[in-house]
């Protein structure tokens, strides 16, 4: 009997859902994915695809507005003390974790310490910093051991960034990720579920504490709307396209450049550019094999690379690309063009000769890429033909992203790699400012010009010193920047208050359906 | 030939002018010709010959089952209990298949379906034609075991066909014959896979039940000496013709045809093959060879003029004694 | 027949273990390293062999695989290193999706399969015949993600009848509409294996059409559709029976590809995903899953043709 | 001469199968030929034309490096050749080998089988997955990773056939007359199998080039730069509205091929010793 009623319910439910099938979606948000995220404790993930989640869940002391400058997020206020060597940063009040508790000055020295000694990206900061504590429920204070410049850069970007959470969860917390059942921060949304391979899904947190003022890029007020935000690994690129055409999806990401015409053009699809772009990195290995320290090498490899056709052939569209050798865009503030005039001479003589001068002999260069990006794979295409045009012996080696980012950490087995690098508002979080990322660029030189532009506080001599180390770069060769690349997601024209567009990630706050 | 029985009242069967055809990418073979035959009530019909005279298609044709077989009818007429079976239509035809009439195969070991019950098979046989309830059908089919000779047929009725032997099963494929109490019963080679002590049990069962049904049997064998045993008329075939037919005693005494006689003489030891047959030289012509005249004459010792080139006509001896011979034999002194 | 299947079952394990031991050599001896894959690009070498510690990934290959094989044996598949959730929970949602997509697959490869090769059985040498036969190889010759791009590209895009990809649990919608999102997902899947069925029940039904006992079916005066269904299908069925066991590592094979194309939450995806992130638990688990399961439909499909072909006897 | 009368003989009145068979000597002259027919280099890229429709200069048009998808296809039809011929001369070779010798000595059988059994058990893709990981992507690897596949499959049938001669009169009568076993295997039992091998491996070879195409498909088969029909599909699935070409013409050169093939198979599987007939699956 049981039985028989069981099934008629499952019945009426199946025809009351396949009719009420649009009413269930619309306080949903569906967000088509590149894939499944890793962990999303942003700590130590540094994936984009893990932080455009997070994000929503995960809140920062400080973030950024639509001019990348930082602005307060969970801070309220700072001061500098002691010329720039002590920071005391006054927090928010009233702000409620998701588990209900309220956040106070000893969740964010917990999160920050373990940022600090764990964190992907809070060893720039940390390296620096001598003490946090508490000063009061409210306060914390940071003591550094010289003026450091980009503190509060640093403290804004979420991505490996210093999220903060409550101080039970930092407990004993290492290198590992987090566990789902401690995703627990401050945002305007919080962690609903995780089925694997199927959604990662947010729901609306009902007691958000929202700062104040104009919503301004990340900065400003944030208001969910959605009752929940539903994130669908949909890696088959076609797939995001044709299932956002179908309506299956509200939004996705990474749509490939050849397709932007067309669905630009399209009234049933909105397209939305990212404001900063990304562009890809052929990195060189400094530590060991024929290109250590042989900077005539490199700037003869650097020679030979003509980065237009690449980025015709590798992303398509003329809009969606700059073959722009400052590595921050035009218009930002640290967009400097010192050292670009060697960007992209494709120059196939002159590299053979510097290549002879250099005393290179046709020893095979082992030039590793990933298929797993398009867009690494036709540029390692045209890179490889251009070289050996000038006369260099590249050895193509084709692997998996997985292979590949364990074996770039081993020094003897390439000379070049690729990868790409996301926007970053501040030149210290380009990856190959940081000494131990593959590729290994300590020169005496670099090392000198970068401490000091750490210390300084100072936003135009900061700003200089940038201008001589990207000159550096292009005369050391540590790594070569292919272009800029702006990547653009595809919306639903129903979604209200997307923007122009995305500032890093996409974000769903005061943004409806 | 002229039909020399008219009584048409025990007369059960009559083939007049039967050709069958096979459809080859060469065009259509003749495998049967012209074949005229008849059978009464209670009468046992041998008819011999080698693989590959016909014998076996002419079962089959007056059976029904030549659909799905590259082999047609291409004239002649067969009566059964006087209608003209060639003019019915296939639920007519069906309806007398089993029923009244019916056949029992070569091979025992793979003419039964293997994934059924021999109960269950010999149920369908009967209710496809006797409505009535599983159980009275189960009864009857024990009932029919029981006929058989079937040992324990209470324990064997639920057997599946393989866990049987060749003879059992044989002997279940006589019963399923009999499920429709026929009055023609075909039996095609019914022996030729058995042992030798099996086939002398099956034959007397098949006479015995003739006896107690009084049906008509038409035997089809390549071994003389089973025919001769049991038949009490036979027809000797050659490449698709009747070439001599007689009384079962008529023929042994006074056999016309060199053919026949060859067939005799190479009466095999029980266990040898058809083809080994040592006493007719030669082999019998694969359909596609054209020969004129009489077929047998490349393997007849007594070919003369004549024999390559004229057809030979159907020639009286008795009045139940027919042969096909240009130089028949003499009679025995 | 129960003793039988727990005689099976028991033979199974020595094989189990040796694929158990295969999968997870197989499985550790990819290049790569999933501490690399789950910090991501900016992660340096010092950061990841850290986290590797963390993982015990450091630990020499013999004692990982006998830890892992005693946690085997008690039911646990261990952790999934993506995910941080136990591998069998991993498993068990993708399973929803997989089986569903299979049974579905499965009725299509039936309801297709088997009238068609009947109907080519029946007519054959027409153009009946040539027609389905033909188009069945024809269909057997189509690489599976083709055909799924093509299908999405005309029932969802142009036509906008069908979902174009993805599957929402039925724990979420509560009802049967979401098979909605599996009819073209199936249909990929099917098309080739119902072709192979369809040939495969031509060919059967004419080889029991040839048999001895077939005409003796027909002597007893039995109906021509009761030939066919009673006595002709029903033994041609054993051969079909027996190609069903090869249709499930087939479908087991393509599905990877099919769920592929479609965004399908299923255990096919998650194990190329897993297989491109390093997750070594999740890999070894799905693995090890799939070939039990391949060992018990094996079994299930003996059993059956024990069932229909009473001349096999369960030794 | 009398290879020419038996396929005369075989392809007799199969017009299907006939159209099937000369479709693939245009391949296998595609292949050989390549260099000479092809239009252009089909490595060489040039931004300009990337993406253009099919037109005289490009008769499959360009795919997005602005190569001329023709010149690949030719190319592609080398690939296809290579692979299929590869894949089955590994399967037949390892699993003929292991097929024969486990019927042949049942002991040394028995433990060969129960390897074949552990590797069946594998699905075929994940298997060629997880080995192709393991590996890396190469021609080379490609070929040996479907061989082993389809060598499991081949062991199987290669046991039973050699089971069933191993029980002929000749056989005896060999080993009766002191033949040693490597030549009562080789010189008695393999000649009697030929034949059902050519069968198996006409469908082995089409449905490597299925095998190959998923794989290249899912990003683990054959090295991205090498032109072959899977690799042209899987590089342009995104272009499916947006340039059909390079989905249309690739896709419709590997299901003409692998339907040829198994067109193929299937006649000279009618033609076998009938015994053999139902151990080979095929389509």
């Amino acid at each position: 009997m049981f039985r028989r009623t069981h099934w008629k319910t499952v019945f009426a439910a199946a025809i009351a859902t396949s009719m009420a099938s649009t009413a269930f979606a619309a306080g949903t948000l569906r967000y088509a994915t590149v894939g499944e995220p890793p962990s999303l404790d942003q700590h130590v993930v540094t994936s984009d695809l893990s932080t455009t989640i997070a994000h929503h869940m995960f809140e920062g002391l400080y973030t950024f507005d639509a001019s990348n400058s930082p602005v307060p997020l969970l801070a309220e206020s700072d001061r500098l003390e002691d010329d720039g060597r002590t920071i005391v940063i006054t927090l928010r009040q009233g702000v409620t974790f998701h588990n209900g508790t309220d956040m106070t000055s000893a969740d964010v020295v917990a999160s920050l310490k373990r940022w600090g000694e764990f964190g992907s990206r809070g060893s720039l900061l940390f390296s620096n910093v001598d003490s946090i504590e508490a000063t009061g429920d409210h306060e914390v204070t940071l003591r550094l051991k010289q003026p450091f410049g980009p503190w509060k850069n640093l403290l804004a970007f979420i991505n490996g960034g210093p999220a903060i959470y409550p101080a039970s969860v930092m407990e004993g917390a290492g290198k590992e990720p987090i566990a789902p059942e401690n995703y627990i921060g401050t945002g305007p949304y919080r962690f609903g579920e995780w089925q694997p391979n199927r959604h990662v899904e947010l729901v609306r947190f009902d007691d958000y504490d929202s700062p104040e003022g104009e919503p301004n890029g990340y900065g400003g007020a944030r208001k969910a709307e959605f009752d929940a935000l539903r994130f669908i690994p949909v890696p088959d690129v076609g797939t995001r396209v044709s299932g956002l055409q179908a309506g299956d999806y509200d939004y996705a990401e990474t749509i490939p450049g050849d397709l932007f015409d067309a669905l630009d053009a399209s009234p049933d699809v909105t397209t939305i550019l990212n404001g900063g772009p990304i562009f890809g990195l052929v990195f060189l290995n400094s530590k060991e094999g024929p290109l250590k320290e042989n900077f005539a090498l490199r700037r003869a490899i650097q020679t030979a690379i003509n980065k237009t056709p690449a980025l015709q052939v590798a992303i398509g569209p003329e809009k969606l690309w700059r073959a722009n050798g400052s590595f921050m865009p035009q218009g930002n503030v640290w967009y400097t063009e010192s050292g670009a005039e060697n960007f992209s001479k494709g120059d196939a003589a002159a590299a053979r000769e510097l290549a002879k001068e250099a005393g290179y002999n046709g020893e095979p260069i082992k030039f590793m890429v990933s298929t797993n990006y398009p867009f690494h794979y036709d540029t390692a295409i045209v890179y490889t033909k251009q070289l050996a045009q000038a006369g260099f012996n590249i050895d193509l080696q084709v692997y998996d992203w997985a292979t590949l980012i364990k074996k770039r950490g081993e020094p003897d087995q390439w000379d070049l790699f690729f990868t790409h690098h996301g926007f970053v508002p501040d030149p210290i979080l380009i990856s190959v400012m940081n000494p131990t990322y593959p590729g290994w660029w300590t020169t005496p030189e670099k090392t000198e010009l970068a401490e000091k532009f750490t210390a300084s506080a100072d936003p135009a001599e900061r700003q200089k010193l940038w201008g001589e180390l990207q000159a550096l770069i292009y005369e050391q060769v540590p790594t070569m920047k292919t272009g800029d690349v702006y990547t653009y997601n595809i919306a639903s024209p129903e979604l209200k208050g997307l923007g122009e567009a995305t500032l890093i990630w996409p974000h769903f706050w005061n943004v409806s359906k | 030939m002229t039909r020399p029985n008219t009584d048409a009242s025990d007369l059960l069967l009559d083939m007049r002018g039967l050709t069958l055809g096979v459809a080859t990418p060469d065009g259509i073979l003749p495998v049967v010709q012209d074949l005229s035959l008849s059978l009464s009530t209670g009468e046992t019909l041998g008819i011999v010959g080698e693989s590959g005279c016909g014998k076996s298609l002419t079962s089959l044709a007056i059976m029904g089952l030549l659909e799905g077989t590259p082999v047609r009818v291409l004239a002649g007429e067969i009566f059964f209990r006087g209608r003209d079976l060639l003019r019915l239509s296939p639920r007519e035809r069906r309806a007398i298949m089993g029923n009244e009439m019916s056949m029992i195969f070569q091979e025992p070991m793979t003419s039964l379906n293997p994934v059924y019950r021999i109960g269950d098979q010999i149920i369908e046989a009967i209710r496809e034609h006797r409505p009535m309830s599983r159980r009275a059908a189960r009864d009857r089919a024990l009932e029919l075991l029981t006929m058989v000779r079937i040992p324990d047929p209470a324990g064997r009725i639920d057997s599946f066909p393989h866990q049987l032997s060749g003879g059992q099963r044989q002997r279940v494929m006589i019963a399923m014959a009999l499920a429709g109490s026929p009055r023609l019963l075909i039996a095609d080679e019914p022996t030729t896979a058995l042992d030798v002590t099996v086939q002398a049990q099956i034959l007397k069962l098949i006479v015995e039940l003739q006896k107690d049904t009084g049906m008509g049997v038409m035997l089809i064998s390549h071994d003389l000496g089973v025919i001769a045993e049991t038949c009490d008329r036979i027809a000797v075939m050659y490449r698709g013709r009747v070439v001599e037919t007689a009384g079962a005693r008529e023929l042994f005494q006074d056999m016309r045809h060199p053919y026949t006689r060859g067939l005799l003489d190479s009466i095999p030891e029980a266990d040898e093959d058809v083809d080994r047959l040592s006493a007719i030289p030669g082999r019998v012509p694969t359909l596609d060879e054209t020969i004129t005249g009489c077929a047998f004459h490349p393997r007849c010792a007594r070919a003369g003029a004549g024999c390559d080139s004229d057809q030979p006509a159907l020639t009286a001896f008795a009045p139940t004694h027919f042969a096909r011979c240009h130089y028949p034999l003499e009679p025995d002194a | 027949m129960l003793g039988y299947a727990l005689r099976r079952l028991l033979t199974l394990v020595p094989t189990l273990l040796a694929a158990s031991l295969l999968v997870f050599l197989f499985v550790h001896l990819i290049p790569g390293d999933p501490a690399a894959v789950l910090l991501g690009d900016s992660a340096t070498p010092e950061e990841i062999a850290s986290l590797t510690r963390e993982l015990g990934l450091d630990q020499p290959l013999y004692t990982q695989y006998l830890l892992w094989l005693g946690n085997v044996l008690q039911g646990d598949l261990g952790t999934s290193i993506f995910f941080r959730i136990p591998v069998t929970a991993v498993i068990a949602d993708g399973a929803e999706t997989s089986i569903l997509l299979a049974l579905m697959t499965m009725v299509w490869i039936v309801i297709l399969g088997v009238p068609i090769g009947v109907v080519a059985a029946s007519y054959r040498g027409t153009w009946v015949d040539q027609v389905t036969s033909g188009g069945a190889m024809l269909f057997a010759s189509v690489p599976t993600f083709w055909l799924g791009l093509y299908l999405i590209l005309i029932f969802s895009v142009t036509l906008g009848w069908l979902p174009s990809s993805g599957y929402p649990s039925i724990r979420d919608t509560g009802g049967l509409a979401n098979l909605r999102y599996l009819l073209l997902p199936s249909f990929t899947l099917a098309a080739p294996n119902a072709a192979l069925i369809i040939r495969l029940v031509r060919a059967s039904m004419l080889d029991v059409q040839r048999e001895d006992h077939v005409r003796t079916a027909r002597a007893k005066g039995l109906a021509p559709w009761k030939v066919s269904v009673k006595h002709v299908f029903r033994n041609a069925l054993i051969a079909v029976a027996a190609a069903f066991g090869f249709t499930f590592a087939a479908l087991v094979s393509e599905a990877v590809v099919t769920e592929t194309v479609f965004s399908l939450p299923g255990i096919g995806r998650l194990v190329v995903q897993s297989i491109l992130r390093r997750d070594y638990p999740v890999i070894q688990g799905v693995i090890l899953v799939i070939v039990v399961l391949y060992m018990v439909i094996n079994l299930l499909v003996d059993l059956a043709y024990a069932r229909l072909d009473p001349r096999v006897s369960l030794k | 001469m009398t290879a020419i009368l038996t396929m005369g003989r075989i392809f007799r009145g199969r017009w299907l199968a006939t159209a099937g068979l000369c479709w693939l000597i245009l391949v296998a002259l595609a292949a050989i030929f390549a260099p000479l027919v092809a239009p252009y280099d089909p490595l060489e890229f040039d931004p300009l034309v990337r993406l253009s429709p099919p037109s005289q200069e490009h008769l499959f048009g360009t795919d997005h490096f602005g190569r001329d998808s023709f010149s690949r296809s030719l190319y592609g039809a080398r690939m296809a050749i290579v692979i299929g011929f590869g894949s089955v001369v590994v399967a037949l070779v390892a699993g003929g080998l292991a097929g024969m010798i486990s019927a042949y000595f049942t002991r040394l059988g028995h433990v060969i089988m129960r390897i074949v059994d552990v590797l069946m058990a594998f699905p075929a893709l994940l298997l060629a997955l997880v080995l192709m990981t393991l590996l890396e992507r190469s021609v080379v690897n490609t070929v040996i990773v479907i061989g082993i596949v389809y060598a499991t499959t081949t062991a199987r049938i290669l046991f039973g056939m050699t089971l069933k001669l191993k029980g002929e009169v000749f056989v005896d009568a060999a080993t009766c007359s002191g033949a040693g076993h490597a030549s009562i295997l080789f010189r008695h039992i393999l000649p009697n199998l030929v034949s059902p091998l050519l069968v198996q491996a006409s469908f082995i070879f089409a449905f490597a080039q299925l095998q190959a195409a998923a794989l290249d498909f899912l990003g683990l088969g054959l090295p991205p730069e090498v032109p072959s029909w899977g690799n042209m599909l899987s590089e342009s699935r995104i272009y499916v509205t947006r340039a059909s070409w390079l989905l249309l013409f690739p896709g419709a050169l590997i299901i003409l091929s692998v339907f040829s093939m198994n067109l193929v198979g299937d006649a000279l599987r009618d033609s076998i010793d009938p015994r053999f007939r139902n151990d080979i699956k095929g389509v």
